[in-house]
């Protein structure tokens, strides 16, 4: 069983926001309106947290995305009380909405702060029912939710890794947010296969885990920016 | 028991309410057996145009990601494009041809036939070829394809009007390369080779140029294996998200970028970093002085020595000498820079000082026609029909001056000046219009002053907008043909001059157009139809669709190039041709086009050795620093023999010696910068739900513009983080959003240009500010390009 | 122990209220209702809007809800707690206290019990928490240990109760078949007292345990994550010195309230004022320390995030909050508890109200500056709580009260058999007891 | 007493009605006689042509039904109103009765191609049936949905059929 994981480069990220507006649509992830957006009930799986040190004309600005770190020891599963998120067989983190009750507290235990709630009833915009992706459920009120790094893909991956009977490989299965980045600063695959680019990078001098401190264990990874050979 | 009946009545009542909790989050929608299939076309919302693939299940468009397979953004998409879905389906798309109600910009509409509509234009038009006078036909189109644009210049040559106007160029770089190499189109930079880029104000991860590609390049340089990952600097006031990526920067005023080059020209020089083969072979007037069209200029060389020593650029930019040496060693000493230039620097006062200052300081380093550096842009070898012979009346009419005064007397270089069009259209000059057409531009929301198109035309018989949505443009129009979303259309788009190497991809309908709505070019062609005579002569008889298949057969004539496949393909395919042979592609007409429609794409990287010859015009052997055109121009537009330096300095500048300009920072001390997002693309994308949440998603801020501020600035003006300002100006005044970040200088604000609807769709109509709204309409003296540059005065708003 | 008859014609100041009912009564309960009512409006709109009506949001997911939860269950511990430790202590004069302390604790911990309920997303689904729950989860520690808390006080709430009861039975005058059915054919033979008794000392003893672990569990809510701020080892004690601090202010107000309103000066004297005043100042004194333990390691290691949540409390936008919790909490009551001659009832009330503000506001300045503060550079917002919040928590205050009132309207607030042994028996086993604290009288050798 | 027993009673049965829309009943174009075809040895694959291949098992359209019942011999009041479906060029509107959660990710391609799961075993003698469904029916002959799926799981010894929730749920 591969245990998928992401290097996120952000020396090669250029904060351009394709992979926050692809995980949106490609998750049905509601948008809300203005004012409930105004409120800070935007909801994003993926979105980007950006950090200005410095000041003018020295400010230094570290953006990097944000999304589940699937973590190996995941602060949000121990306290569900009704197993509605859960650490998997396919060692991501799920989140089923039809069980869970919506107490937000895997919410309040996340320090990535990675969860969003359905706040509001949740309704595509005027006339864009048609063009939500229909492998991914309409979350209804209520509910937390999260990236779920696209787990439909891998169902649809193993679906056909089994008609071929393979077992699955990196590339059968790719969450959008890789697919879409235009500089290819996120690698996506199997952290347990030696070979594998994503293992290969997570081991390399530039590598870290957000808060990594926390022992979270996350499986994203993250390089940081190299400085200019000048 | 009725009260039983009442309560029971009631309690259900509640019960569902509380339970439809339950049965929300369901799709009303119709699933059938998930039966999906892909169709690879093309993403038109800007006209870099990247290969996307749309994801049919059950016959309904579900999904939409980049496409792998294409040669240039390989699977890359921006937020804008990955939206494309959501502006397919916008709900307020015109579903039929509208036809005004009262009186212009009243915003009340009919719908009427596209007979009808096409006949009512076709009428004013034939009856003008009658009176002989064909130039009073007006069209002003984005241009963003090329095709697109050889069918409207193919029709106006016919019908006899020289007023094509294409929106959305860079003239002054256009212009700056026309006078030093003698080209006709400005050259591609060939970024992928280069190890050292250096960005005057070039957004190259935003909406400058062709972002997609930009990035994946940047991808490459800086790939996790690379040995030596290239270097990106970044000269500019405001720290936008490239400057914020670049690894170094030099932060300077506003208005500066000239100077800045040259000095850093300067520090080439006396470090002797400069590319000194180069220039003896290929360019003129570096060393030497000398004279032309009455005007004598000295050495390059001296020029720089004498007036941009590091010192006085510092002293003027406010950059530590340190750090000028810095960029300029590093420049200087990488293997293969390039300088590149934005439009924000070129749209500002003497942008064209600024392209010839940056076109210098590349040819100091000798990255012109070399890997790495500018080269041939690249294009497609489509077959397209021979020019028509432009009968009497027709060659009457292309005699007469255009009407934004471009390639007239003066501006003899400069090709496009919509910047002038509302000016002259107001006061009929060189003659008033009679019918005018605008398609893929908004002028009335996204040019300075462009709120006076209205009145403008207000002389014009026959207005024709042709749009996707109901916009402020439309607004000035008496008839409206809706055209089809770039998803319901077919079309084939050439490499961008601005790519460094030729390609096409092919665009096809992924879903019927699901209104009544046509491609522009059948629109187009229709129109030509109805008009009668040589236009109709000039356009195809089938569909633009049918007529496609033929231009292709160009690419297969060309006997060059291979069809985008997997990378894998790509490889062989390289590997074979640079062993001299040949990957046997599709041979019939017929099987090549269905390849090309599967495959998505064809390119061909050319192997071929580069030379600055290349770029070099007709009859022109070297590169000029000081264009005899140039200065004779100059001193046409100032009326009397001006210093040559001027054309380095700019005119004002070099009136006053070199000095600083005299800013009235009096009742304005603000330095106004406007900016775009790559999700909101200065307006044109703003349309959709998801863009314009993601507005600002970097800041926080969605469904709204803002107003960056130095928070030092903004604690002077009691402005907290978030706060509502009032910006005034000259022209203008609004009121937005403070966001307090020390991304802009403390005597600049910048602004977010593109929001601020006032018709465009029930989700953008009133969202935001509208920033070109504070820039007065000014117009570059050498180039006749908008000036989108001012001055503004902030202070707090008190809701 | 030898016999003793409680009798039903003595002590009327006690029964009065239950018989006479005043205009007053109704002109109190009607607004309480009024309050409950729009409260119930206000949720069940919540129900249908879902949680966009309150001002919960991104990242700040938890508000006024959890903390009136934690503050409700706080107050609960006033009372059974209380009157345990006195009837464990025997402390002579907690007889006219205890019943109050009990029914304290009844209410309001049914009250509490329903905010977290409040605050779901999903109550439509709250049984999954009985079908699916995970005895992993803090949350279901909470609900097996309040629930059985519930259990436990009104067992012991009730017990005490039997006995009067009966004597109304016997007066006869109200509600026969409800004091019948409820007195259980208490007859007071000395089987009945023995086993009577026997009962209410398990039960005292019983009560404790639960009662500790309740607020320990609660606090373990928030200890048990790793956010800034809550994850801490003494959040467990600090909790419940917390709780019975605020339960004992929460008692005295009650107390000051029927003194007043039913005229029971000859019963709750100053002197039980000032007794239970001692028990108070006592736990000021522990909260200030526990308070100053908590924030000074925080301070001390000074880890990043931990350091951006404390000075977001003590001198960023929650310092006024927090200097105001500090003053009611621990300047106010220590200042006017410390001396004798300070310990009136007016002073008593005074702190007391400031203890239960303070209290409240400790709750809030636990749950929302940590979620306001995360660690990620998570763009925050202010969390500004919605008239849905407030008047749901008004509802909750006075349906404290109307619960209050209603008991007092059915039973003796303050236990009538209890004062009556007291009287009857209490001087001599008292005297009996401090005859046995003491050395025998040795004979003198003249 | 009494009354106030019904009363009650009556909330409730008005609160249970409200809350679960059940007792819809459905009409469908045709009287379709499963059992009819089944026992000319029509397979289910005919008719519910992606049951293999897709997520759903999709319902057969006119055209469909023509293949066969062209040359069928006998007139019946169905032929007819078939022959209307497919001359009006409306086509057949079946109503689907196998209402899924919306949530639930189920493949027919997983269970009956990959999984060889017999259709008996989920759909029960739908081939028996001779009359077409009245109502909406959930799988498993109406035992409720995830419990059967999970009995079902838990017996087969597919390491392919796990318990995983993400599996199911999306």
């Amino acid at each position: 069983m591969p245990r998928w994981g992401m290097v996120i480069d952000l020396d090669r990220c250029t904060a351009c926001g394709a992979c926050v507006a692809a995980c949106k649509v490609e998750n049905n992830v509601q948008i809300v309106s203005p004012e409930e957006s105004e409120r800070g009930r935007r909801m994003h799986w993926l979105r980007l947290l950006a950090e200005a040190q410095g000041t003018y004309p020295n400010a230094r600005i570290r953006i990097a995305p944000n999304l589940c770190m699937m973590c190996d020891n995941p602060p949000c599963t121990k306290v569900c009380p009704v197993h509605a998120t859960y650490l998997g067989a396919d060692s991501l983190v799920g989140q089923i909405y039809p069980r869970c009750i919506g107490c937000r507290y895997c919410m309040a235990a996340c320090p990535y702060s990675v969860k969003v709630f359905n706040w509001s009833h949740a309704e595509p915009p005027a006339g864009m029912e048609a063009i939500q992706n229909p492998d991914v459920s309409m979350r209804p009120r209520g509910v937390v939710e999260k990236c779920t790094f696209c787990h439909h893909r891998l169902q649809a991956a193993k679906e056909n890794a089994r008609a071929e009977n393979r077992p699955v490989r990196e590339a059968d299965y790719q969450p959008t947010c890789i697919h879409c980045c235009p500089p290819d600063a996120m690698t996506f695959g199997d952290l347990d296969d030696p070979l594998s680019a994503v293992s290969q990078l997570s081991r390399s001098a530039r590598a870290t885990q957000a808060l990594e401190h926390l022992g979270t264990e996350p499986k994203v990874y993250f390089l940081e920016r190299r400085d200019a050979q000048v | 028991m009725t009260a039983a009946g009442l309560a029971a009545a009631g309690s259900s009542w509640f019960t569902n309410r509380l339970f439809a909790m339950a049965q929300e989050g369901t799709l009303r929608v119709p699933r059938g057996a998930g039966q999906q299939r892909w169709v690879p076309t093309l993403c038109r919302l800007c006209p870099a145009g990247c290969g996307i693939r749309v994801r049919m299940v059950d016959g309904l468009p579900v999904g939409l990601e980049g496409d792998r397979a294409h040669p240039v953004s390989a699977g890359g998409l921006c937020p804008a494009g990955l939206a494309g879905l959501q502006e397919l389906v916008h709900p307020d798309r015109l579903r039929t041809p509208l036809r005004r109600e009262g009186p212009r910009g009243s915003g009340r509409w009919t719908p009427t036939t596209w007979e009808h509509a096409l006949e009512s234009i076709a009428a004013p038009l034939r009856q003008l070829r009658l009176d002989g006078h064909p130039e009073r036909f007006l069209v002003l189109e984005r241009g963003d394809s090329p095709l697109t644009r050889f069918w409207l210049e193919r029709v106006m040559r016919a019908y006899g009007s020289p007023n094509l106007v294409l929106d959305g160029g860079h003239e002054p770089w256009r212009a700056a390369w026309t006078y030093v190499a003698g080209a006709a189109h400005p050259p591609a930079a060939d970024l992928v080779h280069s190890d050292f880029i250096l960005s005057f104000g070039h957004e190259l991860f935003e909406t400058d140029g062709h972002p997609v590609w930009q990035s994946k390049v940047w991808g490459r340089l800086r790939a996790p294996d690379a040995q030596r990952p290239a270097v990106l600097a970044y000269v500019g006031p405001r720290v936008s998200p490239t400057a914020a990526r670049a690894d170094l920067r030099a932060a300077i005023p506003p208005g500066h970028e000239a100077l800045m080059a040259l000095g850093l020209a300067h520090i080439l020089i006396t470090e002797n970093l400069i590319d000194r083969s180069f220039l003896e072979r290929w360019t003129s007037g570096y060393h030497e002085p000398g004279t032309g069209a009455g005007i004598s200029w000295p050495g390059f060389e001296g020029f720089i020595r004498q007036r941009y020593a590091p010192e006085e650029v510092s002293r003027r930019t406010g950059v530590p000498v340190s750090e000028i040496f810095r960029l300029g060693r590093a420049f200087g000493n990488a293997r293969r820079p390039i300088a590149i230039v934005g439009p924000s620097p070129l749209h500002a006062e003497d942008g064209l000082a600024v392209a010839m200052a940056v076109v210098a300081l590349n040819l100091a380093v000798g990255s012109v026609g070399r890997a790495g550096g500018y080269v041939t842009g690249g294009g497609a070898p489509f077959a397209l029909p021979e020019t028509v012979v432009a009968d009497e009346v027709a060659r009457r009419g292309l005699a007469s001056p255009r009407m934004d005064g471009a390639g007239s007397a003066t501006l003899a270089a400069v090709a496009q000046s919509p910047a002038r069009l509302i000016a002259n259209l107001a006061d009929g000059k060189p003659y008033p219009a009679a019918v005018a057409l605008i398609h893929g531009t908004n002028p009335a929301h996204e040019w300075a002053g462009g709120r006076r198109l209205g009145q403008a035309l207000s002389g014009v018989g026959t207005v024709v907008s042709v749009a996707t949505i109901l916009d402020e443009s439309t607004d000035c129009a008496d008839l409206v043909l809706p055209e089809s979303s770039f998803l319901e259309s077919w079309g084939l788009l050439p490499s961008p001059s601005l790519m460094p190497f030729d390609y096409a991809g092919i665009q096809q309908p992924a879903v019927e157009p699901l209104y009544q709505s046509r491609c522009f070019e059948d629109a187009w062609f229709a129109l030509a139809r109805r008009i009668g005579g040589p236009p109709a002569a000039a356009v195809p008889a089938g569909s633009y669709a049918e007529w496609l298949p033929e231009a292709a057969q160009g690419l297969l004539a060309a006997g060059r190039g291979t069809l985008a496949g997997s990378e894998f393909q790509g490889r062989i395919a390289d590997f074979m041709e640079s062993r001299g042979w040949k990957v046997a592609g599709p041979a019939s007409p017929a099987a090549f086009w269905e390849a090309l429609r599967s495959s998505g794409a064809w390119v061909d990287v050319p192997r071929a050795e580069r030379s600055p010859a290349d770029l070099l015009g007709p009859g022109i052997e070297r590169y000029r620093f000081w264009p005899a055109p140039l200065l004779a121009e100059a001193a046409r537009v100032a009326g009397s023999p001006v210093a040559a330096e001027a054309i380095y300095m700019g005119p004002k500048a070099a009136a006053l010696g070199g000095a600083e300009r005299d800013d009235d920072a009096g009742a304005f001390p603000m330095h106004l910068l406007l900016f775009d997002t790559n999700t909101v693309w200065g307006g044109r994308t703003a349309l959709t739900p998801l863009m314009l949440e993601m507005t600002g998603h970097r800041e926080d801020i969605a469904w709204d513009s803002w107003l960056e501020i130095h928070p030092d600035t903004a604690r002077r003006l009691r402005v907290e983080n978030g706060d509502r300002v009032r910006v005034e100006s000259a022209a203008g005044s609004l009121v937005t959003r403070a966001r307090l970040a020390p991304v802009v200088p403390p005597d600049a604000v910048a602004m977010l240009r593109g929001l601020g609807h006032r018709r465009f769709g029930r989700f953008a109509t009133g969202i935001g500010a509208h920033a070109p709204s504070l820039v007065p309409a000014q117009v570059d003296v050498w180039t006749g390009t908008a000036i989108t540059t001012t001055r503004v005065r902030v202070t707090p708003a008190k809701a | 122990m030898h016999r003793f008859e409680p009798s039903s014609t003595q002590d009327e100041t006690l029964f009065r209220p239950i018989e006479r009912t005043t205009r007053k009564f109704y002109l109190t309960v009607a607004v309480l209702v009024a309050i409950i009512l729009f409260a119930v409006i206000m949720y069940l709109r919540q129900m249908m809007l879902g949680l966009t009506v309150t001002g919960m949001m991104q990242p700040v997911t938890w508000g006024f809800y959890i903390v009136n939860f934690v503050f409700f269950i706080g107050i609960s511990h006033a009372g059974t707690l209380i009157s345990a430790i006195l009837r464990i202590t025997q402390a002579e004069w907690r007889r006219p206290i205890t019943r109050m302390a009990e029914v304290i604790t009844a209410i309001v911990l049914a009250i509490g019990g329903l905010h977290p309920i409040i605050d779901l997303g999903r109550p439509d689904r709250v049984a999954n928490v009985f079908l699916y729950g995970r005895l992993q989860s803090p949350l279901l520690w909470d609900v097996t240990s309040i629930s059985a808390y519930f259990a436990a006080s009104t067992v012991y709430l009730f017990l005490p109760l039997i006995p009067d009861v009966a004597l109304l039975r016997e007066r006869g005058k109200k509600h026969r078949w409800l004091y019948e059915f409820l007195s259980w054919g208490w007859q007071g033979t000395p089987q009945q007292w023995k086993v009577l008794h026997r009962a209410i000392n398990i039960m005292m003893i019983v009560v404790v345990p639960i009662a500790v672990s309740v607020h320990t569990v609660i606090s373990y809510i928030f200890a048990m994550t790793l956010q800034s701020g809550w994850h801490s080892t003494i959040f467990g004690p600090y909790f419940v010195v917390g709780a019975i601090f605020s339960g004992i202010a929460a008692l005295f107000i009650a107390m000051i309230a029927f003194r007043s309103a039913f005229r029971l000066q000859a019963y709750l004297k100053l002197v039980h004022f000032q007794q239970l005043a001692k028990l108070m100042l006592a736990m000021a004194v522990l909260w200030g320390y526990f308070t100053f333990c908590e924030y000074l390691t925080g301070f001390y290691g000074g880890e990043p995030a931990e350091m951006k949540t404390l000075l977001y409390k003590v001198s960023g936008r929650y310092a006024p909050l927090f200097w105001t919790m500090i003053v009611c909490n621990f300047a106010i009551p220590v200042a006017l508890l410390s001396y004798k001659k300070f310990r009136t009832i007016p002073s008593i009330l005074i702190s007391s109200f400031a203890v239960l503000i303070g209290m409240w506001l400790e709750r809030l300045i636990i749950v929302v500056p940590s979620l306001e503060n995360p660690r990620m550079p998570f763009p925050t917002h202010i969390y500004v709580p919605t008239l849905t919040e407030i008047s749901i928590f008004a509802g909750g205050l006075a349906l404290f009260a109307l619960g209050f009132i209603v008991f007092a309207k059915f039973f003796p607030i303050v236990s009538v058999w209890e004062i009556q042994e007291g009287r009857a028996l209490g001087k001599a086993e008292t005297e009996e007891r401090i005859e046995s604290y003491l050395p025998e009288e040795q004979p003198s050798h003249a | 007493m009494g009354r106030g027993a019904a009363c009650v009673s009556l909330v409730v049965l008005a609160m249970a009605v409200g809350a679960t829309g059940c007792g819809r009943s459905i009409a469908q174009p045709i009287a379709f006689n499963h059992r009819l075809h089944t026992y000319n040895n029509v397979p289910c694959l005919v008719c519910h042509a992606t049951a293999a291949s897709g997520q759903g098992a999709g319902l057969p359209d006119v055209t469909v039904c023509r293949r066969c019942h062209e040359d069928v011999l006998y007139e019946s009041p169905e032929k007819a109103k078939l022959r209307l479906a497919s001359e009006s060029g409306r086509g057949l509107r079946w109503v689907p009765v196998y209402a899924l959660r919306p949530y639930v990710y189920f493949s027919h391609r997983r269970h009956v191609t990959l999984g060889r799961v017999p259709c008996r075993s989920c759909h029960g003698d739908v081939e028996d049936q001779v009359a077409p469904f009245q109502a909406a029916v959930s799988p498993f002959g109406g035992r409720s949905g995830m419990r059967a799926c999970i009995s079902c799981h838990d017996e087969s010894h597919s390491p392919y059929a796990g318990v995983d929730c993400v599996n199911c749920h999306r």
